[in-house]
Parts: C-alpha cells; structure tokens; sequence
C-alpha cells in the first residue's frame, strides 16, 4: 500500500520530465522568442542612449526601476516562506516549497538585471566589485560603500547566492533518483547534480542539518534584502521616500506579492502537470490566509504612511502626496487601492469563497496592484520634488514596455524548463510525508478524496 | 528509446530558430532609431558617440594601434646630434597644455638647405609644395572617453622630466609609445609620490 | 558567479552596447599648413564689437587653436587656425563694461551657424523659392559691377537703393559715400522694432535727435512707461548695470522703480509697483503726474522748457487732474497722487518711455509728455536723469520702407532697379499691407550681402555673403548707453570660415572698377578707411577695442531745438478694428532672446527659456488668467488670433501679469526660411498688424491693432516649457 | 590655505536677463537638446532662472532665481553615488567625474535642486557649431550625468597661472562664465575661507539666506533676498 503510494508519487512527479509533448517545444519557442526581443530591446536601449525611455528631468526613474522593486519583490514569497514552514514544521508545505523557492530564484536573476539595465553605462557595471589593484586596474578606487546601491548588490547577491544553495540542497535526493530511471546523457548530468547520493543515513543526517542551519539563515537575509532595496529610495530626501516605515512596509509587501505569485504558479503548475493530488486546495487554503493576513498588514503599512504624511502637512511632503490620492496619479492610486486590498478582501476573507479559483483571483489583483505600488511609490515623488519650478512629468515609451513584457516571459520560461528539467515537488519530503506521519498520509488521503471532488 | 529520438529532433530546430531570432532581434534593434552619425569629415554633425564598434571594443579594452608615421622623422639625430632641446620643436610645452607637434614649415625653416637632398626630406619638401601640412600621427594623448584636461606647462615646471612621460625619445628614431599612461599605475602613483592632488578633479573635467 | 564570469559578461555587454555604432570610417583629410603659429591650449583675446544690436557692445573674443575643415583650391582638408571660442564683455568698453547679455553671448553663434551661406550665390530657381547655386567671386562680382555700370550708362544712378539694418560709424559713411558718389540716393536704413518717434521727440524735446542715456545707477526714482530697458531697449547691457548699481550700489540707499504697462515685461517683473494702464494712454498719465507736482507745488526751480512741447503746459496741464486721468488711463487717482509726490520728492527721479507706448498713432505725445515730465523734475542732462551721449553721430533720416513699396507698387517703371540688401529683413518685419514682398518682387535685380537666407534675401537674384563681425574689420559709434565719447573699432579676432568677403570691401572694390569710376575715389580698403578716421590712435584703439575720452562728460543739453513746432494735444489711439468686434487689444513684445525675430536662427537663444514664461523653442500668446478662466481657456490650448488684416493659431498662457483686454505674444517666431533651427517654428505676430502708423515719423505702431480671440483647440503642444508650467509659484526662502 | 568656494547670488540685483545661462552654455559645452527632447524635459540649463509669481491682478509680483548647483556641504548627491563620480573636493566643489559616471541617475534624484542633467542621448553638434567647443572642457557622451562645477576649468588653470607666478589668487580674480558676464552684478564669486572677500561679506549679509535651507545640505550658494519697497509718504 505505502510502497504503491510511494511508486506513484515517483511516477506522477517523474512524468514531466521523461515525457515530452509538442506544447512544451510551442510554449519554450514562444517565450524564448518574447525573451530574446526584450533583450535586443535592451541592446537597443544600451546602442542609443537611455534617451529612448520616458526617464527625463526631473524624473530620473520610471519603469526599469520599478520593474526592478517588483522583481525583488516576487522573490520574497518563496524562500522566507518554505524557510519559516520548514521552521515551524508546518507538514502541509512539503508540496509547497520547491515551487515556492524556485520562484524566488528565478524572480531574483531578473530582478537582478534591471539595475544593469537602467544603468546609462552599463559595461561598466563591474565597478560594483570591490576589486583589488593591481590584480585588475579599478583605478585604485573601490565602490562606495556609503551608496545604497552598492549595498544592494551585495545584498542581491547574498540572496541570490543562499536562495540557490536552499533551492538545490533537498533537490539532491530527487536527483538520485532521475538518476537512477534514466539512461544516457541524462544519467551523468543528473548523475552529476546528485553529487553521488546513495541515501545513506548519514547522508540524510546531513542533509536535514543543512537545511535546517540554512532555513535559521535565510530568514533574515531576505528580511534585509529588501529592506535594502527600500533604502534606495527611503536615503534620498525625496517627498515621501524619505521615511522610516520603508523598510518594512516593503519586506510586507515583497512577501504580499510574492505569495500572489507562488499562488498562480502552483495553480498552473497543477494543471499543466496534472499534479492536482499533490497541490491540494487545502495548500490554497492556507496560503489564502497568509496573503490575507499581508493584504491586511499592507494596506495598514499604507494607512501609516499616508496619514502621517498627510497629518504632518510638511509643504515639500504634501505636493507628492496630493499628485498621487486626488491628482493624476490618483486613477493609478486607487485601482492599486483596490487590487491590493478591496478585490483580495472577499476572495480571502470568506471562507467559501477561499477556493482555488478565488485565491487564484485575489493573487492577480495583488501582483497587479504591487506593481503599482512600486510605480507610484517611484514617479510621483521624483515628478513633485522640493522646488515647485522644476516639477515634472514621466510616461514611459515602448523599449520600456518591451522589456518589462521580456522579463515576464524570461519568468515563465525559466520555471517552464526548471518544472521540465526537476521535479517540481520534492519527492523525497512527500515520501517522507507518507512513512514518518501517519496523520499526514491521511491527510494525503483525506485530501485525494477532496481532490476527486474538485 | 523511441521517445528520446522524437523528443531529440524538434529540439535541435527549436535550438536553430532561437539563433535565428537571436541574429534577427539583435540586428533589428541594434539598426532602430536615433543613432548618433559617426565623426569625421563625412558626418555633417559632431558627436563624442564612438564611430564604430571597433573604435568602442578597442576602448573598452584600452587598445590602441600604434602609431604609424607619415615621415621617418628621427628623433636621436636631432636631439642627441644636431643637440636641440625637446621645446624647440614641442614649444607648447612648458608654455601650456598642448606639447605641440611641428608643422611643416617649422622643418622646412631649416632643411630648406639643410640636408635637404635626402629622399625623407625630399618627401618633407613634397607636402610643403603641395601646400599640405605633415599627417602626424599622435603617439601619446589620452581618448576622449577619458575625460582628461592634461596640462604640460605645471609638469615641466614640477621638473617632471620629458623622459618620465614619453620614455627616452633621444634613442628612438621614430618616437613610439613606451611609456603606459595608466591613471592608477601611472599618473596617480607619481602623484602619491609628490603629494600632488591626487583628486578626480585635478585632471578630470 | 564569480568576479571572472561578471566581467566576461560585462565586457560582452559593453561589446554588445557598441556593436552597432559601426559606421563609415573617418574620411583621412588633407592637412593644410595653417597661416598662424599659434600656440594651442593658450587662449589669447581679442576685441570685437558685439553686432546683434545697435547698443554696440565692446567684446573681447578668446581665440584659440582648432582644427577646421575647410576648402583649399578644391580641395577638402583640415587646417590649423585660430577660432573664436568665447565671447565676453570688453571690461574697458565704456558702454558694458565688461558684461554682455543674453544675446551676445550667443553671438558666437552666428558664425558658426551650419547654415550660413559659405560663398556666393547666384539666383537658380524662380524667385522667392531660395534656390541658389553657388558661383565664384570673381562671376559674382563681375554680376554686380555689371548691373551698376548698365545703370549709370544709362544715367539711372538714382534707381539704385542700399536697404540695410541701421548702420553706424564708418560702415555708415562707407555706403552713403559711395552711394552719393555714384549718385544713388542715401540708404534705407530697416528696423522692425525701431524707436524713431522717440528719437524725433527727443528732437524736439531736448535738440538731441537720438535715444536717451539713462543714469539708473545714481537715480533714486524711476518710472518707466512701457520701456522694456532690462530685456531688449536701447542698451540693455548699459542699463542692467546700472539697475543693480540703483538696487544695492549705494549702503542704506535703494531706489524705488515703477513700471507702467499693460502687461508685465521681465523688466516689469522686477518693479516694485507694476501699473497697468490702457494702451495708448501712458502719455496721460504722465502728464498726469505733471499736473500733480506743478498743482502742488513741487516743481523744483530751474527745470527744463521739455514742457513746450504739450499743449496746455504753461496753464498748469489743467485737462489732467487725477480724476480725468483716471478716466483715461483706469489708473485710480489716489494712485496718480501718490506717484506723483513720490516721484517730485524722490530726486534725482526719471522717467523712462518707449516699446509699445511709443508703438501708436499718438506715440509722438507719449514721448512728448515724458520728456516733459522729466523736463519739469529736472532730471534732464542730471547725474541719476537722462543723458545724452556726446557727439554720436545723430541717426540720418531715411525713406521709411513703406513708401518705398507704395511707389514701387504704383509706378508704372519701379523707381529702383537695382535693391543692394545689407542684413534687413522687412519682409518679415512688415505688416502683410504694406506689401513690401510684393514690392521687392518687382525689383529686376537684388543683391545681398547678408549671412542667411531669410524671408527677404530669398528674393535675391545675388549673394555676397558678408564676413561674420568676428572675421572682419568691424566699428561702431554707439548711440547712447555712455556719458563718453566713444568710437568702438576692433580688427578680425579669426580667418573667415567660408568664402565670404566682408561688405565694404566688397563695395570698394566694385567702386574701383566701375567704368565711370567713382569720384572722389574711395579709400582702397576698409580697414585703411578706419586708419584715416582714427588717426594716430588707431593701433592704440583697435587693441583696446575702441577711443573713449577718459572721463565721462556731460553734455548741458541745449534749450528745446524744436520751438517753432506746435504744440500736440493728446488725442486718443486710433486702434485698427472696433472694440465690439475686436475686444482685445493686441500687444507684441520684443522677445527677451529673439528681439524682433532678427536672432531667431541662434539655437542656444531658441533653447533659452523666456523669464516669464518659461517657453521654448515656440510662440505663445499671454492672457489675463481670470479673462481666460471666464472663456474657458486653460494653458496650452489652441486659440486663434483675428484682426482685420488675418488670423494666427497659437497656444495661449493665463497669465495674472496681464490686463484683461490685453493678449500679448512675442515677436521672433514664424519665420518662412530663417535658417534649420528658425524655418516654420511658431507663428509671427506682425503678419496680424495693421498698417496703422505714427503720423509724424510715419513709423509702424505696431500696438494698434485689435483682435478677437476664439478656443479652436485643447492642449495643442506646439508650446514647450523649461519647467514651471504653471504660473503660480511661490518661492521658497 | 586651501580655498572654499562659495557663490552669493544678489535677488534684489537679479533682473533675470538669462545672459548668465547662455553664458554657462557657451563655456561649459552644454548641448542643444533640440524642440522634440526639450518637449521631454530634458533641456539641459546648469544655470536657470526661476521665476515665481505670486498674486493676481493687478497685485502681481514676480520673482527672479537664479538656481545652480549649490555645491553642498553636506551634498545629497554624492553619498548616493555607488563609483565616488560624484565626491566632494577639498576646496568644496561637488564634483561630478564623468569618466567615473556608469548612469544610475541616483544623484539625480537625491539632489532637491534639482540642477543635475543627464545625457539621455549622445550630444549633437550641427558642423561648423562644434568649433566652438572650449577646448578646456570635455564634452560628455551619452550615459552620463553632468552638473555645474563652479567653472573649475576656469579655477584650475587661474590656481596653475598663480602657482607660476608664485603668487597667491587674487579676490575676484577667478569668475566662472555666469558671474563674468553678469550683467547687474548680482552673481559674486570666490573664497569663502577668505573672510575679507567679497563673497564672504555677502554671505554674511542680513539679507542672505540659502536655498531649501531647511534640507540641512549646507550649501555655499548665498541668497540674498528681493527688498521691498518701504513707502516713505504714507508710512
């Protein structure tokens, strides 16, 4: 019985990768296609000057930045939450995680790109390393560490580094496994990526070790990610920027959309790969409730900020503000309003209507509307700085556009070919799930009985 | 088996039509939109934009081709020889930024009879006659890109020696680039050394 | 990934970003010998007169090594040579005294200009199309010579005109020379902004046929009617110095200065008191004034007979008390009193007039009164008053242009056969019944000697183009803006760029091989035509830029010249158009960087955004804010612009710095062919004004004109700001 | 002594005449953007002139301000800046190293003067304008940000004449374009280490005040604010 189980679940979760069918070659050429115009929209970009975006005087920063924070933003979801599921042993996540934490590793290589891709020159990124003379002639100066950019890229890259090595570590059993069914080239790659697992206890000793070290770590590398990434904005005395609530107000956010995301990738996911008894309503249940809890914390992150602005009434302050609750923004202000707060409520709040569907429906409200956020978090402020002379306007132009459409699609392939090449649920941990708990496997039960209903 | 096999051949065109669109999105973006016009005489506009992939490659990478001169000027001769002072060619030099390359009718004011025969100072004679100027070509300077206002006059007055900079041109005939004016290597470590500002400001504006 | 990867990756990125930027390589030029050993990276500086207006500023040109291309004997090369790079005020000129304004500094500009014609031109296509192809010197000049001798063979020297911008000092003497010696008569001299009413009212006022030098600096009161002295009146630079000198030169002393008009110019942005008053009506209240302090006693004694000139003087002005002047003007009589008093006890106090008040048909009494009213307040031939500039050449009286085109139009025969054209653009800078195009047309030969194509030397059948100022020999003698005798002459601070030939030589040279030679004969060259005229001193001069007699001199202005003349009464403005048709009345402004349209080819001046609007590179019309909030008119939109004489579409700004019946919009705009950067940007004011003149001086009063105003369009966007679109900021301290 | 550079802008002198802007262009190889980029906002003006209304008709007052960058002490700009291409120099300049300016625009941003400028696209010169380039000066390309700098080309080659002449700078000697062509005197110039020099005793003035003083950047830019007019008659 258990051991049927347990053949099933390799079969089921295997099937992705050793069967191939037209659609993944139609899907893969698509967004390949989409990639690759955003990225020679960029070389566009580079070959002819920033000048081609809608960036002006005085707003220095539009779409390529705001794209950028969302990004980031994205990749919160994954990591930070399989980690504190991990912590606090919540067994329900173990379908969860890995498509939680790839989503946060794809997120973060494009978010990554954007700073380069905002940059005016941007082959000479490499000023970002702290390289040493005489080893490489980087003029005898180092970065500035005092830049919130420079923190930010090492952040980036700290995240960016743990979040691999968090994604890879329980991927290596499953490894093993592929290993082990197929023949070939596949057999050594895999063979490779399995680093010579034979499942021996000390090795699964190790394994739950490290994961284990590496969950305690991570939790407050992502924290201070983005708390970084909102110190771009809160060190410069911008109208609005400038404020203590950024740092956490982003943190939410970032986990907000980021939990969004991994809600539609698991919704499609199920589908595409007929994985519906293994992601199970009850996971869109409790993730529902998480998002809701963000949605709520966000919108009083919103109320906090607004309202102390407004109350303040601090003259460089208020021109920002009113541009953005009653002014041009404020059409783009309120449909953010309402896709991060008044769509989500319902969908989230009552039960009944907490289904798939539902929560599939909230989570694309939220990833709409954060992005938004972003945006008018960014170009109000910039458009109504301190001297009214020199207020401004931005609306950004199609190479912009392009390559925001190119990173969307670079996402989508990404996860296309990770789902292709890996199991995108972690073999080993619902195996574990089946033996370990009891409770669980009737859980599991329970669950496929549900499943046949849905 | 079998299913490797089908799954392998749609693969491989998918993999060709990637290059396909890889060559064909680049080219198009790269042919879009407002292009800078590149510099000389044929542009009718003046752009600091790099005038071609190569000139940009080549900075990137701090290339330079040496320099190849229209006359074999020899350099020994006139200093070490004839014993003329680097100045009296390069007046700018200790009078202000620019070291000054000679012209032609500086040569000519004394190979007018001067050795005037040889076939090199027949080919001087030639450009003068024709009312053309010598095409030197610069052996040292710093690109553009750089972004340096060099000053000669503070360095000779510094008693910066013509040697330290341009190597010891009494032995070469024809001068060539000896000398690497790296900014960190180069420039600042002399600046270290002699307490000089070592400020971005100093050369860069 | 590790440090190696990122920098392959970047490298290729950098690689990538350039990829394209392949394209032809650098043409290898010619290298030609330069003619001057110059030093390069040494500036050396060189003086210049600053030629874009008749202020005449003294410049000093900072002149360094450069590489240019250039043609040599067909061939295209490189050369060395000494180009101007900076233009700065002379510090020792007496009338700038080392500074230069707006315009000047972008006088540079003009010689540099990508579309300045490089040599001669013969006319290629019909006429008016500006198709031209180039010819040589010799061809062109034979051309010209050709057409004078076939005139004078034919003993018709007098259908020969010379139209140019208003010329000064030996330039001047120059072209009347070898005009009168050929029997041509004088030079048209054409300004589209021109201030010969004033100039005719300082005739008759002070004896003195020229503008005002206005002591600001030492003045303590200052009323300006409408003179837009800090932007672009008489001397601006002169007069900016002086401001300051008035604002802040003196400890514990600040003068106060008031501004009368109708909508506030950048000079009336600075007034303590801005007065808008009825157009027309400046004059009244001037005289206004005058009743208060001869009414009340604080005539000081001594003042000048200026008040001869106004009917009703000597009995006291009586038609002007306050509450008539009210009527008139609008301006509230307590006001007028109080300005009054203000201005008798604030000595020394001056008034200043000119630009639109001047610009209607009873434009002669506006000058009138206010020179009477400086007259009576003594101000006149005073420290902190009005001055004069001693023995500067009084300008000639010419034809003014439109006569010229009437009797080319009328007459059967055109009375000129042959139009020599020195930099004068009226075809533009007429009102469109004038019909000065049509007149020109009828011309069978035009030459022209100026450095653009425009509107008017496109109906040239033959360009010499002129060398710019900084290439030649240039002089000047300014009208005012010094107490000094001041003669300005500067040599060429560059080798001409192109193959151009400076104006005068050009004439003497053609005077010289003429068949019936000119008698008696021209000097052989200007340059040896300045010589003679400065004397001994000239070396000394053309260093220094100029001969100034060292110490300032004050000329006693000599009793009123005029006093045979009648008297003028004040009669109101006759508008063009009726005020139930026409409600608003329609105020063009000299434009801060464009001045008459003259400038309107320099980019660095299109670029500059106006100081009060803050537009570029476009035309815009300025209405009162409330006025436009009542016709539902926001900033940006399109209206129309109606008079009597055609219609113009431009984008409008509410302004609160206007009055309501008023609409203003800049001149400069709305050229036809005016060079790449000026050709069919923005509209021209003056193809909408009537034809409605001064009587006396029979000069254009360009402020006569009524309009209506109707919203075709919103948001049109032909309009470009610098930033601070809308006009109510409040600064911060 | 090292020098500290400092400017003191007169208001009540100010007429807004602009000849300062065109100045600064002329100097300092600002390029023309053209009608279609300046419609973007992207003019570039080192130097501009606000202007500020206030009131309705007819109690209209209008209000000049020339705004430049204030070469902060405590400059928004330079912390900010990930490459040190904008740092501050010992004689106070803010300097904006463009070699060293990869484009991220951040300064841009933090500076609420707003008088930093970047180069959208590669600049234009229509031939034979480009022969008007100062030579002392580079023209920046595409990619980078650029902002006034107090004419330093002017400033480093008067410190090199001085060094030769072994002599000290004279007060005044130095003026960047904006100030030598000023033409009311409104804008001075020079040490404000030296506290006999003109700048100094304006700076001191009762009528100074700095730009946004508020913002705590401690700019060496003075402000010396419009009079207004007393009426001696009616008190």
């Amino acid at each position: 019985m258990t051991r049927a189980t347990a053949n099933r679940i390799t079969e089921d979760l295997l099937r992705p990768l050793l069967q191939t069918t037209w659609k993944f070659y139609a899907g893969v050429t698509v967004l390949g296609i989409m990639v690759l115009i955003g990225l020679s929209t960029w070389a566009y970009q580079m070959y002819n000057g920033l000048g081609v975006t809608g960036d002006n005087w005085p707003v220095f920063w539009g779409f390529h930045e705001t794209n950028f924070v969302f990004w980031i933003g994205i990749s919160h979801a994954g990591t930070l939450i399989s980690a504190i599921l991990r912590m606090v042993n919540a067994t329900w996540r173990r379908p969860v995680t890995r498509c939680a934490e790839a989503i946060t590793a794809f997120a973060l290589m494009i978010g990554a790109l954007f700073p380069l891709i905002h940059l005016g020159r941007p082959w000479y990124a490499w000023w970002l390393f702290p390289i040493p003379w005489p080893l490489f002639d980087s003029r005898g100066l180092w970065p500035n560490y005092r830049s919130p950019l420079t923190w930010d890229f090492f952040a980036i890259n700290t995240y960016l580094t743990s979040s691999l090595l968090f994604l890879f570590l329980p991927m290596i059993p499953d490894f093993a496994v592929i290993r082990d069914r197929t023949v070939g080239l596949r057999r050594k790659i895999y063979g490779l990526l399995a680093l010579g697992w034979e499942g021996t206890p000390k090795q699964w000793h190790r394994l739950e070790s490290a994961m284990h070290i590496m969950a305690i770590a991570i939790i407050p590398v992502a924290v201070s990610v983005h708390t970084i990434v909102s110190f771009d904005f809160s060190m410069a005395m911008v109208p609005m920027w400038h404020s203590t609530i950024f740092g956490p107000y982003f943190v939410a956010g970032a986990i907000f959309s980021g939990i969004a995301a991994l809600l539609i990738a698991m919704a499609i996911l199920r589908k595409v790969l007929h994985i519906e008894q293994y992601l199970q309503p009850i996971h869109f249940q409790n993730l529902g409730k998480l998002l809701f809890t963000m949605s709520l914390l966000w919108g009083y992150f919103v109320f906090n900020e607004r309202l102390t602005t407004w109350y303040g009434n601090a003259p460089h302050e208020i021109p920002a503000l009113t541009a953005t609750q009653s002014g041009e923004y404020a059409p783009l202000f309120w449909t953010m309003v309402f896709c991060n707060f008044i769509l989500p409520f319902p969908f989230l709040a009552i039960r009944k209507l907490r289904t798939i569907t539902g929560t599939v429906i909230a989570s694309c409200g939220v990833v709409v509307g954060m992005w938004l956020e972003r945006y008018l978090i960014i170009v109000p402020s910039l458009a109504h700085k301190q001297l009214e002379y020199s207020w401004g306007t931005y609306s950004p132009r199609w190479p912009e556009i392009t390559i925001f459409a190119g990173s969307i699609a670079a996402m989508v392939l990404l996860y296309t070919l990770f789902s292709k090449f890996v199991p995108i649920i972690s073999i080993w941990e619902l195996k574990v799930g089946e033996h370990k708990e009891i409770k669980a496997a009737e859980a599991v039960q329970a669950a496929e009985a549900a499943g046949e209903l849905v | 088996m079998k299913r490797e096999q089908n799954g392998k051949s749609p693969f491989k065109w998918v993999l060709m039509l990637f290059a396909a669109v890889v060559v064909a999105g680049i080219s198009w973006g790269l042919s879009q939109g407002t292009a800078p016009t590149p510099q000389g005489s044929a542009s009718p506009v003046f752009t600091p934009a790099h005038s071609s992939v190569g000139v940009a490659f080549k900075h990137f990478f701090g290339i330079r081709p040496e320099p190849v001169q229209p006359l074999a000027y020899t350099h020994t001769v006139h200093v070490v020889k004839v014993k003329m002072e680097c100045t009296s060619c390069h007046e700018g030099a200790d009078k202000g930024p620019v070291a000054m390359i000679p012209n032609v009718t500086k040569c000519m004011g004394c190979h007018e009879f001067m050795k005037a025969d040889t076939p090199v100072l027949q080919q001087l004679a030639e450009y003068q006659r024709k009312g053309l100027d010598i095409p030197w070509q610069r052996v040292y300077g710093f690109p553009e890109e750089s972004h340096v206002r060099f000053n000669h006059a503070p360095h000779i007055r510094a008693k910066v020696d013509c040697v330290t900079c341009h190597g010891d041109v009494s032995q070469m005939t024809v001068a060539e680039r000896v000398v690497d004016h790296s900014m960190r290597s180069f420039c600042m470590k002399c600046h270290f050394e002699r307490k000089v500002s070592n400020d971005c400001l100093t050369c860069h504006y | 990934m590790d440090r190696r990867n990122f920098i392959k990756v970047t490298a290729v990125t950098g690689a990538s970003a350039t990829l394209a930027s392949c394209g032809s390589p650098e043409l290898h030029l010619a290298r030609f010998i330069p003619e001057e050993e110059l030093i390069p990276g040494i500036a050396t500086w060189k003086p210049s007169i600053c030629p874009l207006c008749s202020a005449g500023c003294g410049m000093i040109v900072r002149v360094m090594q450069g590489e240019a291309e250039v043609v040599r004997n067909g061939e295209k090369g490189l050369i060395q040579m000494g180009l101007a790079k900076k233009l700065e005020g002379n510090p020792a000129h007496p009338v700038n005294q080392g500074k230069l304004c707006v315009r000047g500094q972008a006088a540079i500009q003009v010689t540099y200009h990508p579309d300045r014609i490089t040599g001669p031109l013969k006319r290629s296509g019909e006429r008016g199309a500006a198709q031209f192809q180039p010819i040589s010197w010799d061809q062109a000049l034979a051309e010209l010579k050709s057409q004078l001798d076939t005139l004078a063979s034919a003993n018709d020297q007098k259908s020969v005109a010379f139209l140019t911008k208003p010329l000064r000092g030996q330039r001047h003497t120059l072209v009347s020379q070898f005009l009168s010696r050929f029997g041509a008569p004088a030079p048209i001299e054409f300004e589209a902004l021109g201030d010969r009413v004033l100039r005719r009212a300082n005739a008759r006022s002070f004896g003195r046929e020229q503008l005002p030098t206005v002591d600001l600096g030492r003045s303590r009161y200052v009323i300006a009617f409408g003179a837009d002295f800090l932007g672009t009146w008489n001397s601006p630079v002169t007069q900016n110095i002086g401001y300051g000198e008035m604002r802040q030169g003196h400890p514990g002393i600040r003068a106060k200065f008031v501004q009368v008009e109708p909508r506030m110019s950048q000079t009336g942005a600075n007034a303590d008191e801005w007065v808008p008053v009825k157009p027309g009506t400046e004059g009244v209240l001037a005289l206004g004034l005058a009743h208060v302090i001869i009414k009340s006693g604080l005539r000081p004694a001594g003042s000048s007979r200026a008040g001869a000139q106004i009917e009703g003087w000597s009995a006291g002005l009586v038609s002007y008390s306050p509450a008539d002047v009210e009527k008139i003007t609008g301006v509230k009589a307590t006001r007028i009193e109080r300005l009054a008093k203000e201005f008798a006890q604030t000595a020394p106090a001056v008034a200043i007039v000119g630009g639109a008040p001047l610009a209607h048909t009873n434009g002669m009494f506006t000058a009138l009164a206010v020179n009477a009213l400086n007259g009576l307040v003594g101000s006149v031939g005073q420290p902190g008053g009005i001055l004069f500039t001693p023995n500067a050449v009084p300008a000639q009286p010419s034809p003014s242009i439109d006569k010229v085109a009437a009797d080319l139009i009328t007459a059967p025969k055109p009375p000129v056969q042959l139009l020599l054209l020195n930099d004068a653009n009226p075809v533009f800078g007429t009102p469109p019944a004038w019909r000065v195009k049509e007149a020109l047309s009828k011309i069978p030969f035009i030459v022209s000697f100026g450095h653009f194509i425009d509107e008017t030397s496109a109906l040239a059948d033959l360009i010499l183009p002129d060398h710019s100022f900084l290439e030649s020999w240039v002089d000047h003698v300014p009208e005012s803006g010094t107490t000094m005798t001041v003669a300005s002459v500067a040599p060429p601070a560059m080798k001409p760029l192109h193959q151009t030939r400076s104006m005068p030589d050009v004439l003497l040279e053609v005077s010289r091989s003429l068949a019936r030679p000119l008698t008696p004969t021209l000097p052989q060259s200007y340059e040896e035509m300045l010589q003679s005229a400065f004397g001994d001193d000239f070396s000394n001069a053309q260093q220094q830029g100029g001969r100034w007699s060292d110490s300032p001199q004050r000329e006693a202005v000599p009793p009123v010249a005029a006093a045979n003349q009648r008297a003028v009464a004040y009669t109101d403005p006759q508008f063009d158009g009726s005020a139930a048709e026409y409600p608003f009345h329609f105020v063009p402004f000299a434009s801060l960087t464009l001045l008459d349209g003259s400038l309107a080819h320099l980019p660095w001046l299109q670029e500059m955004p106006d100081p009060i609007s803050t537009a570029m590179w476009s035309s815009w019309v300025e209405i009162n804010s409330q006025k436009a909030a009542e016709m539902g008119i926001v900033q940006g939109d399109l209206l129309e612009i109606a008079s009597s004489q055609g219609t113009l579409r431009v984008p409008a700004i509410p302004s609160p710095a206007i009055a309501p019946d008023v609409i203003a919009m800049p001149f400069g705009q709305g050229h036809q062919t005016f060079t790449r950067f000026a050709t069919g940007r923005g509209v021209n004011p003056i193809s909408i004004l009537a034809a409605k003149q001064e009587p006396e001086t029979g000069s254009l009063a360009w402020a006569a004109t009524r309009v209506k105003v109707t919203k075709v369009g919103s948001k049109s966007g032909p309009i470009l700001f610098a930033r601070g679109m809308e006009l109510e900021h409040r600064p911060h301290r | 002594m090292t020098h500290r550079w400092g400017m003191a802008v007169d208001l009540d002198r100010c007429t807004g005449c602009s000849a300062c802007v065109t100045a600064c262009h002329a100097e300092n190889n600002i390029p023309t953007v053209g009608p279609a980029e300046a419609a973007t906002g992207r003019a570039m003006h080192w130097l501009r002139i606000e202007r500020y209304v206030e009131g309705e008709f007819p109690d209209v007052q209008v209000k000049f301000r020339p705004v430049l960058c204030q070469q902060c002490d405590q400059a928004p700009c330079e912390p900010v800046c990930p490459t040190y291409a904008s740092h501050h120099t010992d004689e106070g300049l803010n300097a904006q190293v463009y070699n060293r300016c990869f484009g991220t625009r951040y300064c841009a941003n933090a500076c609420f003067y707003n008088v930093r400028f970047f180069n959208f696209y590669n600049p234009v010169w229509d031939k034979p304008l480009h022969l008007q380039l100062n030579p002392d000066v580079s023209v920046r390309e595409a990619g980078v940000m650029e902002k006034c700098t107090f004419c330093v080309q002017r400033i480093n080659a008067g410190k090199i004449d001085a060094k030769a002449e072994q002599r000290e700078l004279k007060d005044g000697e130095l003026k960047p374009a904006c100030v030598q062509t000023c033409t009311a005197n409104a804008l001075v110039f020079g040490d404000l280490n030296d506290p006999e020099s003109a700048v100094s005793r304006l700076s001191r003035s009762a009528r100074g005040s700095k730009l946004l003083e508020d913002m705590g950047a401690q700019p060496k830019i003075t402000y010396l604010q419009k009079e207004v007019w007393h009426d001696s008659s009616n008190g």
